[in-house]
């Protein structure tokens, strides 16, 4: 997964292992099951004068080639279920203390980012606004506010793996905290209609003096 | 377009004209009532459905792999006409060609003949359904042809998008897009009533309940599924289709909708949806392997209940498509659990059909080939759902290419390897002449190698974070390098594509100068195959309706020297 | 039957498991009507069709059972 | 092919055993099953939008209150209907044409509902309550007008079934199957009326 994309938030890793999880557990189902079956075919195959055997499905011994692996699969299903659903806890149902908010507001076809200016709370005067570009500061706790204008967005950004619909008329509250500084899609993962393919925007990761001198120089010209 | 789909029909009634001498002419079978014709009727407009839905895919990743380009016979393929595509590719092929080939048109043709009937119990209403389907066809065509482009808010038709023609711009195409899809369903109740009462009442003497082959079985479990899950969605529907047209806010938060609630009646239906199109593949599958490996089916009863408790799971999973869609986060971990259960049943029937293989003695020859390719990509397409019922998981994975890779390989195998393995097996009943199988196996691998070399990249596109519905990936900076996958994806599209045209000319010829079929040439034990090829109105001689002895997979049995024992020879 | 028991159970506990009745920090405004409204409409949509068909089913079987008693 | 020229009625009925549900009961009821799945939808939709309501003005401003009471007779005439029709079954077991009158009674009782119904309609959309005033109207009108839709359709099929036994052709199994469609009409009235008129 870390050579296909970055990780960039304190989730992402969990989130990571539990496709690495169920990966290795449905890859060794799968290459066991495609072995027998192309083992049984090239087995099988029709001699001139052997006929087929006779089985019903009855039989005790040969019942349990069935039973086994399908206890087994129920077995294997109480592990993915107990590692999804701890991640899923941990990062939906869970909400740590935040550092700051922002707004993410999703519209045909742009994004608008309110941030909290100087004095680190949001709608007072000086909340940033801006468009296509969310400027975070790395290794701080944030809460978004997701909301949308018309029709349904999601705000989808690859590198925190994280990923929520926007729907109109409701606000929903998640969280994430980024690990690393950078710049990074963000993407409408929603069809939202006709510009759904150009809304992409810009997340800007930055080091807390960078992020200070950002804040200090929008909240002052935006007075 | 409309007109293309009208001469389809007609083809396909050309190819019974040898078959008929009544005074009425052409006409007889337009508005016949045989089930057989009906059939035809509804695999032709299904395969040239099919065709369409093949060209969408061909002009879109065309787009994809080359953006901007202008695509040969097509054009500059504009953002809303991407949408339109895309849009409409999906919906036509889940309910314009799984649907009608695999039920209606497998349905229609063999659930008389393997019950050992004369015709379906309401003619007439098997009639009205292919007319029914038939105007739905005719009115999605044409919904892509109407001011403002077809409806291009994704097959899910979310609101508020798919409620108001300010959102999407094409309010005239999404309304007929709704009709068409509602119309459908139509069609289909009324084929579903049918094929549950022919099978329940029409049996022939001395057929029990576990006497019926599997596919008819499958069939019926997925007509009942289909009308248990679909009534929430036409109410759904009409709401929708009264937000689009006069104006009420059913969806509308503004006016105090809820546009989860869409969501809700959607996939209530959508997941039942999925095994109801793929009940029936299997069923051909699990029928043509007994046949090819002369073996009997491994516990009957054990793959009948399997389905049984898979159509009742099915109706407890629909939340986990809605997992991050703003449901209460706490619904989601049951959801999970339901759906991980589903794995359950699922690799049993898996398991059951690997099992019948064993000890057998196998012949490869197309239709085989087919049932066993079936098998071994919808395997990757099973476990690859088990990453996106995973809600952990699910929160990254969502809407990515990865989903799309995953339910193609479930859908790629039902919908077009079932239909090729049903086709080639049952091509001698259907029409009277033996198809070719060495082009039959170029065919098969023709598509077989690129399909798997298409959606494998996807696969890779969607763990590196490429979401859907996009485009131009150039948009986006992160993706915009993955661009030769992309390309090789594209590529490979074409060459199956291109594969196609073998299949075509492999059906004309065989249907015009294949050698004449006998009745039963593949040794096979159903009752279809004790008629002649193709059946006559009626099926059997009025007095000589057969009578059943036994199941319907007794294969290599010891008692006899044959390797088969059909239904109904006496003992 | 008693592999069913075990499954039921096992589901059950599965259901039960990571804080299914935790409060919900993330969940939009949580009113409990509208959360009680959308889980007993789902559970309902689900109880309907499966009471539907096994209640035909079993009257079935029965109109079945009483006529080949009958022939 | 010479069987190919036979019409259907040439050919004889293969021997065949008496189902043991008859091929149209069995169809009203799987229709039925459907039917039943689309009110099962538009309810829960209703469900879903009345609990987002709570704490708002009821019924919205500018807009009438349902008429619950006129419609309670109203609905005690459907209910009515129902009993009727069952005794109607019951006559017709010991003599068909003494199911006449009570299935004439039903029709009549069902044809009161949707004119009664018809006329609540026309008092209401004249106060302003209509599909575009409101998502409230919106609701009752699609619902109640599904409603309608199915009990005229129904109506239809017990006119049907009268004249067929008026004129002495009407089976068994076909009185069975308009009972039940009726039925279904006339029971999953309360539900809507209980949920809608609230």
């Amino acid at each position: 997964m870390e050579s296909l994309i970055q990780q960039a938030s304190s989730y992402a890793g969990s989130i990571d292992g539990v496709i690495l999880l169920v990966g290795w557990i449905v890859g060794f189902w799968f290459i066991a099951v495609e072995g027998i079956f192309f083992w049984l075919i090239w087995r099988g195959r029709a001699k001139p004068g052997v006929k087929s055997q006779y089985i019903t499905g009855k039989e005790k011994h040969l019942k349990r080639w069935i039973t086994w692996p399908h206890a087994l699969v129920l077995v294997c299903d109480v592990f993915i279920v107990i590692g999804a659903a701890k991640v899923w806890y941990d990062i939906k149902l869970q909400l740590p203390e935040a550092d700051s908010t922002v707004r993410v507001i999703g519209q045909q076809w742009a994004w608008v980012f309110q941030h909290p200016g100087m004095d680190n709370e949001l709608d007072t005067a000086d909340d940033i606004f801006t468009t296509d570009t969310l400027h975070v500061q790395n290794n701080r706790t944030y809460h978004y506010r997701l909301e949308s204008r018309d029709v349904l967005h999601d705000f989808s950004v690859p590198v925190f793996r994280l990923k929520q619909d926007a729907i109109p008329g409701r606000s929903i509250t998640g969280w994430f905290r980024p690990t690393v500084a950078g710049t990074f899609d963000v993407q409408c993962a929603e069809i939202c209609g006709i510009g759904h393919g150009v809304m992409g925007g810009r997340i800007v990761i930055e080091e807390a003096s960078e992020h200070a001198a950002w804040i200090a120089q929008n909240s002052t010209s935006a007075q | 377009m409309a007109d293309a789909s009208v001469t389809t029909v007609e083809g396909a009634v050309e190819h019974h004209a040898h078959e008929h001498h009544g005074p009425q002419g052409i006409l007889k079978y337009i508005w016949s009532t045989d089930h057989k014709i009906i059939a035809m009727q509804y695999l032709f407009t299904g395969l040239f459905m099919g065709l369409v839905g093949g060209l969408m895919a061909y002009v879109f990743r065309m787009q994809l792999a080359f953006p901007g380009i202008s695509v040969p016979g097509f054009g500059v393929v504009s953002p809303h006409e991407y949408n339109a595509l895309v849009t409409n590719h999906g919906s036509i092929m889940i309910f314009w060609v799984a649907m009608p080939v695999l039920i209606a048109a497998f349905g229609n043709f063999l659930i008389p003949l393997m019950v050992g009937a004369d015709d379906m119990v309401f003619p007439k209403i098997n009639r009205l359904s292919y007319q029914v389907f038939f105007v739905s066809a005719v009115l999605i065509l044409a919904s892509l042809f109407v001011e403002g482009g077809g409806f291009g808010g994704a097959w899910t038709a979310y609101p508020p998008l798919s409620a108001q023609g300010d959102y999407n711009l094409s309010s005239l195409g999404a309304t007929l897009w709704l009709i068409a899809v509602a119309l459908e369903f139509i069609a289909f109740l009324l084929g579903g009533i049918n094929f549950i009462t022919t099978m329940m009442n029409s049996r022939a003497p001395g057929m029990k309940a576990y006497d019926i082959p599997l596919v008819c079985w499958m069939i019926v479990i997925a007509s009942i599924l289909f009308m248990l899950s679909v009534g929430p969605l036409i109410a759904g529907a009409i709401m929708l289709l009264f937000d689009q047209t006069i104006g009420t806010g059913f969806f509308d938060p503004a006016r105090g909708g809820d546009p989860i609630l869409w969501q809700h009646l959607f996939w209530f239906f959508g997941h039942p949806e999925v095994y109801v199109v793929l009940l029936p593949a299997l069923g051909i599958t699990i029928d043509i392997v007994a046949t090819f490996s002369r073996k009997k089916v491994f516990g009957y009863k054990i793959m009948l209940y399997t389905v049984v408790a898979t159509g009742v799971l099915s109706f407890f999973v629909w939340a986990h498509h809605q997992f991050i869609a703003g449901i209460d986060p706490r619904m989601a971990n049951v959801f999970m659990v339901t759906t991980l259960l589903i794995s359950v049943p699922i690799a049993e029937l898996c398991f059951v059909v690997i099992a019948t293989l064993y000890g057998g003695s196998i012949t490869l020859n197309t239709p085989m080939l087919w049932a066993l390719a079936f098998m071994a990509e919808f395997l990757l397409g099973g476990v690859t759902g088990i990453f996106l019922g995973a809600t952990g998981a699910d929160i990254y994975l969502h809407d990515t290419y990865f989903v799309l890779a995953h339910f193609h390989y479930t859908f790629f195998p039902i919908a077009i390897i079932g239909t090729f393995a049903a086709l080639t097996y049952w091509f001698p009943k259907m029409f009277g002449r033996m198809m070719n199988d060495t082009l039959g196996k170029i065919h098969f691998w023709g598509t077989i190698i690129p399909f798997n070399f298409i959606f494998i990249p996807l696969f890779v596109l969607g763990l590196g974070g490429q979401h859907r519905r996009i485009y131009d990936f150039q948009n986006f900076p992160e993706l915009a390098a993955m661009q030769p996958f992309r390309v090789f994806a594209t590529m490979s599209l074409i060459v199956m594509l291109l594969f196609q045209l073998v299949f075509f000319y492999n059906f004309i010829q065989s249907l015009r100068k294949g050698p004449k079929a006998e009745r039963n040439p593949w040794k096979a034990n159903t009752l279809e195959w004790t008629t002649e090829s193709p059946p006559p109105h009626g099926n059997w001689p009025p007095d000589q309706l057969p009578r059943v002895y036994r199941g319907p997979y007794e294969y290599a049995h010891p008692d006899r020297e044959e390797d088969y024992w059909p239904q109904n020879l006496p003992a | 039957m008693r592999r069913l028991k075990a499954l039921a159970l096992a589901l059950a506990a599965l259901t039960a498991f990571p804080g299914f009745a935790s409060a919900c920090p993330m969940c939009f405004d949580p009113s409990a009507e509208n959360r009680m409204a959308f889980l007993v409409t789902a559970m309902v949509l689900t109880a309907l069709p499966l009471g539907m068909v096994s209640g035909v089913g079993l009257w079935l079987r029965r109109r079945i059972r009483k006529r080949d008693r009958t022939d | 092919m010479e069987s190919a020229t036979l019409t259907d009625r040439e050919r004889t009925e293969p021997p065949r055993r008496e189902p043991a549900v008859p091929n149209c009961v069995i169809g009203t009821i799987l229709f039925v099953g459907t039917e039943i799945m689309l009110f099962a939808g538009l309810i829960s939709a209703h469900v879903i939008f009345m609990s987002e309501r709570i704490g708002e003005l009821w019924p919205p401003p500018g807009q009438p209150r349902l008429p619950f009471e006129e419609t309670a007779i109203n609905t005690a005439a459907l209910m009515a209907s129902g009993i009727v029709l069952a005794f109607g079954r019951l006559a017709y077991n010991q003599q068909p044409r003494r199911a006449l009158l009570p299935l004439g009674m039903a029709l009549a009782l069902g044809m009161f509902f949707v004119g009664f119904q018809g006329v609540e309609w026309v008092g209401l959309i004249g106060e302003g309550l209509t599909l575009q005033s409101s998502t409230y109207g919106a609701f009752f009108y699609t619902i109640v007008g599904a409603h309608a839709l199915h009990a005229v359709a129904a109506l239809i099929c017990l006119a049907w079934a009268w004249s067929r036994l008026w004129r002495g052709t009407l089976g068994k199994a076909h009185f069975d199957s308009v009972q039940i469609f009726w039925y279904f009409v006339v029971l999953v009235w309360p539900v809507i009326f209980f949920q809608v008129y609230q």
